[in-house]
């Protein structure tokens, strides 16, 4: 065998096999079965304490299609889950690029719901249920002010409705009625809510982040600044089961389902990274 | 003599608390009213319900006072649980008398906060409501108003290490202003700079130096700038020409400056090229999708990374290694640290990339500030140590000395 | 097999593979990609920099107020600056022509102010931030108490791991250490920093991996499902 | 004059932004609204002009001197104007007086937005996927102990990310999540209080006026 031609493999043979890892799953789905972390049970606790007489769950999104199919099943799978227990969702945008993304989030999940829905009562409602507060610049402004009042700086939703007119924000004010601002970020929209929003009005802060940015909260999680978070699309996929399991909601499971492929992605890297030691050291031995 | 002054910071755990202790107990302006003083006073108002709700015990010690550490508009209200309450019901009073709702608490709280119009007096009564309607009204506090703070008395802590921190490192800068030497070590990636730069004028290829894809408002963005500063300076010695693309058109107009200023200071302003200081676009993907164009066409042989970078940062680092340039990269960013480490030649982790410039100019007023840094080092080790060795041993908890508001 | 009719879904998939074919190299199609984008881009950008922050908090409260005097005559509220309408809004816009002050010869130092203004409040107002939002909490995180013992958050075996962290906490620190170079006591501290730097780096690389393959499972859904329709 | 207003100018607004978090008082809070949503918000508008005026200067000087790749200059610019046109006379979703329809055809900036600015960008991120592969392969070896420690906790935490991990022992993911919350927690909270330092040194620097790179060349 020649070792030297292997560590000096053409990146392009990498890319290829790479591609290939992440096809073939895809085109030939698998449904693999996964542990949960603690960080994810602790976020989908935190969220289970709303109380949804007099809070709501405030979902707050940063994220552009560039990280869709990490943080958009996030999304989704918060939606479901404050749906299922009636808890009014409150959902923004930090960045106006990712605006059009959480309509069509809102849309499918609310689509879901109403499908099998019997009754009013039972159906999710604009506007009762669910509210998309839209995007104000720059992020800063909206994670202060709505320690303020939120239809102060939202005074139009999404839709251009005034969110005043809306029944549900009759009763939620500013983030004394945020039972948990889950940031969902390829960035660090959480932390500023913790350095903005916590610090000064005491509100709960989750996480739902991108994998890359996992790392950097988990000192958060611990001194519990951060009441739980969503890891990547493991988080996600993680998140979804506890919904899943306890509510019945239905629906597609993105995240479980991207998770074969990343899975061939994975062990595909560990392959590499053994072949270009052995090859490494059979070299060394040789010289 | 040097370390009197950290030692003197060292105490100063001991100012925090007082200060604190200050601030809780007399230092804010405070109006607080405690009901149950004369608890047989009848509540002045009821409101209008057809017929009266079977009786409750009622919550005891209800106060209301003005939120403190504000900036005004909002009344913190607090009372003690009733046990087996079911939720409260916070009333409000103004001048006229009649007690209206004005919001609601659930069984495991005991504070509200009411936000109400500054200056107004209100009194507060907190109903218990119990699992069959039956309710229970503590009674009405004593009139509170809200006004706002001038300071935030909750981050004291905050201000102070403010101050000491510039203490510090004005009497550091201040020795180097008299002249005396201040010792600093070989950092591996600064060290390399010269070298960096004088490869790509062998090579007769250009410098490119990518100052992150964060705004102004990324302190590492201005740290990168002011290193900035100091390699256009070497490569206009060198006659190297050097790039610089720019993601934010408001550090676009600062590198401009600063590149600028470099060329003049080092002598050679006519060698300034006023298109080697450039903007690309805003979007950081079509900026590393640009600068990849640059990497793999103009051949540079020498990349600096350095700044705040996101997801980029390994699209950058990876083509740059794959044009065999030679890479000196540095962020604050921790997440993006790791690529940088794995694909680049030499990485500034964290600290060092603020460290830079002082360490290239090697202008003793700066190194005066980066020995402040380490004083702040210093003071951060003793303060945990000494801080779990107290915890450890009187079972106290040293941390709540640095808690600020909010925890 | 059901192939989109939509035009868009294939110029996605066409861009799609202009930027992919980077990856065997530098060719035609990423040049035309990587034009495009940056044009576009920054199209976008200044679209939505007129739209929503020229007209609406520059030119609409000047000519409300222009109007408004008018209509009413000149009133104290028309130069106050948090007024909705006001004249003084005039003042960011004549700071902000400043930077093409360069062009001016002899006035050139006047770029220098916006610059200052943006510099100077950025970095002061991030000192508090990171101290109080990052400093303070996480030294408190980091201090060791005797409930980091408690056999209800991991007991003895939690209180050695909240010891451990305390341990990297400080060689790290010390790894950072200037003053003093990497020689007896202090680099034994710059060693253990090290390690504990190695490992957590390692640990945000591999944790990465799932972030960065996520990403490529979306583009090739797109192509799969929304172009092809291979998949569902 | 010429250096000193500047420099005034940026230590009152430096002590203003170092404040605002002190001070809830309204008088002093409306004070630093002001500035960071209007002022500093119109300033950095003025800088987008400055930098797009410098990209379209530098592409037409490229095709005037018949640059490599000068065709390409023209992609750009071409894209940009149209784009821009599209953007700013037919309003953010269409709804000014520039036409963004024909037929059922949209191309509305947002329209332009989603089906071509997206896939650029999530292409260009997801070229990542590879990167980090090729990353792995190139710097991955075990060439000295430090090496290992970088090497194995990847290989560790890369194993717990997966099902597959858990397969071949459930305590992967355990051990994995260990190695993010003791060694990772411990490493990163000592480069983020050195970090803090940094950005206070900085601060100091550029308001005592020691680090005045900033200040350009004009003098």
């Amino acid at each position: 065998m020649n070792w030297e031609r292997l560590l000096k493999i053409d990146r392009r043979v990498i890319f290829l096999t790479m591609a290939l890892a992440i096809i073939l799953p895809l085109l030939f789905p698998i449904r693999l079965t996964m542990g949960v972390q603690r960080v994810t049970r602790n976020l989908f606790q935190a969220v289970e304490a709303i109380d949804p007489a007099r809070q709501c769950l405030l979902i707050s999104t940063d994220y552009t299609p560039q990280t869709e199919p990490e943080n958009h099943p996030m999304a989704k799978a918060l939606m479901r889950h404050g749906f299922a227990r009636r808890v009014p969702v409150l959902v923004n945008a930090l960045y106006v690029e990712g605006a059009p993304l959480i309509d069509q989030a809102i849309t499918e999940v609310m689509g879901d719901f109403n499908a099998r829905a019997t009754s009013r009562e039972d159906s999710i409602l604009y506007g009762r249920d669910i509210v998309y507060l839209g995007w104000q610049p720059p992020p800063i402004v909206p994670i202060l002010a709505m320690g303020e009042s939120i239809t102060g700086i939202y005074p139009d939703d999404y839709y251009g409705n005034r969110t005043d007119s809306l029944e549900v924000m009759r009763r939620i004010r500013n983030y004394a009625d945020v039972g948990i601002v889950v940031a969902i970020t390829p960035l660090s929209s959480p932390l500023w809510y913790v350095q903005f929003a916590q610090t000064k009005y005491g509100v709960k802060v989750g996480a739902g982040c991108t994998a890359v940015c996992a790392p950097d909260f988990y000192p958060y999680c611990a001194t519990g600044q951060l009441s739980g978070m969503m890891a990547g699309m493991k988080g996600a996929a993680e998140y979804e089961e506890l919904v899943e399991q306890k509510y019945r909601t239905g629906g597609r499971l993105k995240a479980t389902e991207g998770m074969a492929s990343q899975s061939a992605a994975h062990v595909l890297i560990m392959v590499f990274v053994i072949l270009g030691n052995v090859a490494y050291f059979a070299m060394r031995r040789k010289s | 003599m040097r370390w009197a002054c950290i030692l003197c910071l060292l105490t100063l755990p001991a100012g925090w608390a007082a200060a604190q202790e200050g601030a809780a107990v007399g230092g804010a302006p405070v109006e607080t009213a405690v009901a149950g003083a004369d608890a047989g006073e009848a509540p002045l108002g009821q409101p209008a319900e057809p017929a009266p709700p079977a009786p409750f015990p009622a919550p005891a010690g209800a106060t209301a006072r003005d939120k403190p550490n504000d900036g005004g508009g909002a009344i913190a209200i607090r009372w003690q649980p009733v046990p087996g309450a079911m939720a409260y019901r916070i009333e409000r009073a103004g001048e006229d008398g009649a007690f209206v709702p004005v919001g609601a608490a659930s069984a495991l709280e005991n504070a509200y906060e009411d936000r109400v119009e500054d200056g107004v007096a209100y009194r507060y009564r907190v109903v218990a409501l119990g699992p069959a309607g039956e309710e229970g009204a503590s009674p009405a506090t004593l009139p509170a108003r809200s006004r706002p703070q001038w300071f935030n008395g909750d981050l004291t802590g905050v201000a102070l290490s403010v101050v000491a921190f510039i203490l510090v490192v004005a009497w550091f800068i201040r020795r180097a202003r008299r002249g005396e030497q201040l010792f600093v070590r070989r950092i591996a990636g600064l060290e390399a700079v010269d070298e960096a730069v004088g490869r790509a004028t062998e090579m007769g290829r250009p410098v490119l130096y990518i100052p992150g894809t964060g705004r102004i408002e990324d302190i590492a963005t201005v740290a990168s700038m002011n290193v900035l500063g100091e390699i256009a300076k070497k490569t206009a010695e060198f006659g190297t020409p050097i790039l610089v693309p720019n993601r934010d058109p408001v550090v676009f107009t600062v590198s401009r400056e600063v590149v600028k200023g470099a060329y003049t200071a080092a002598g050679r302003p006519d060698a300034y090229d006023p298109n080697s200081v450039f903007f690309l676009v805003e979007n950081s993907l079509a900026f590393a999708a640009a600068v990849d164009g640059i990497m793999v066409r103009e051949r540079p042989a020498t990349n600096f990374l350095l700044g705040s970078f996101f997801a980029e940062s390994l699209i950058l680092a990876e083509v740059g290694a794959s044009t065999g340039a030679i890479q000196i990269a540095g962020t604050d960013q921790v997440p993006q640290l790791p690529f940088f480490v794995v694909a680049c030649d030499y990485t500034l982790m964290g600290e060092e990339l603020y460290a830079a410039s002082a360490y290239l100019s090697r202008e003793p007023l700066m190194l005066g500030a980066l020995k402040g840094q380490d004083a702040g080092k210093l003071l951060f080790m003793a303060l945990l140590v000494a801080g779990t060795i107290f915890s450890l041993i009187t079972g106290l908890d040293a941390g709540w000395l640095l808690s600020t508001s909010g925890y | 097999m059901n192939l989109s009719t939509d035009i868009w879904v294939w110029v996605g998939v066409f861009l799609t593979f202009c930027i992919y074919s980077f990856l065997y190299r530098d060719n035609p199609f990423y040049k035309f990609g990587e034009h495009l984008f940056v044009g576009v881009s920054n199209a976008f950008t200044l679209s939505f920099m007129v739209h929503r922050i020229i007209i609406p908090i520059l030119v609409r409260p000047f000519t409300e107020a222009w109007r408004t005097a008018g209509s009413e005559g000149l009133s104290a509220g028309l130069f106050n600056p948090y007024a909705p309408s006001n004249f003084l809004v005039i003042i960011p816009g004549v700071i902000g022509c400043f930077y093409f002050a360069r062009f001016i010869p002899g006035l050139t130092w006047l770029v220098r102010i916006p610059i200052a203004l943006f510099m100077g409040y950025y970095v002061g107002r991030s000192v508090p931030a990171y101290l109080e939002g990052s400093v303070f909490p996480q030294m408190r995180g980091t201090m060791l108490t005797q409930a980091s013992f408690d056999p209800a958050q991991g007991g003895i075996l939690g209180g050695i791991f909240a010891l451990l962290v305390l341990v990297g906490v400080i060689g790290t620190l010390t790894y950072f250490f200037f003053s003093k170079e990497h020689k007896g006591v202090v680099k034994w501290g710059a060693q253990t920093g090290i390690v504990f730097v190695m490992v957590g780096f390692g640990a945000s690389f591999g944790f990465t991996v799932m972030a960065r393959v996520s990403l490529a499972i979306g583009r090739f859904i797109f192509i799969l499902r929304d172009a092809l329709g291979i998949v569902t | 004059m010429k250096d000193k207003l500047p420099l005034i100018l940026l230590i009152v607004v430096g002590f203003m932004g170092l404040t605002d978090r002190f001070l809830p008082h309204p008088a002093p809070e409306h004070l630093n609204q002001y500035m960071r949503d209007t002022l500093l918000r119109i300033i950095s508008a003025f800088a987008l002009i400055l930098g797009l005026g410098n990209l379209i200067l530098r592409h037409m000087n490229r095709i005037r001197k018949k640059s490599t790749d000068w065709p390409h200059s023209y992609t750009l610019l071409i894209s940009f104007f149209v784009a821009s046109v599209i953007g700013l006379f037919g309003g953010v979703a269409g709804e000014l007086w520039f036409p963004t329809r024909v037929g059922t055809f949209d191309f509305n900036i947002t329209t332009i937005y989603n089906q071509m600015l997206i896939p650029l960008g999530a292409s260009m991120f997801s070229l990542l996927a590879f990167y980090m592969a090729s990353a792995a392969y190139r710097s991955f070896r075990a060439r000295n102990w430090l090496a290992i420690l970088l090497l194995g906790s990847a290989f560790i935490v890369m194993l717990g990310q997966v099902p597959i991990g858990y397969r071949i022992s459930p305590a992967i993911p355990e051990i994995s999540q260990w190695i993010m919350e003791v060694p990772n927690t411990a490493a990163k909270r000592g480069i983020e209080l050195g970090i803090t330092l940094g950005v206070l040194a900085t601060f100091l620097k550029i308001l005592s006026g020691i680090e005045r790179s900033w200040l350009g060349s004009g003098r």
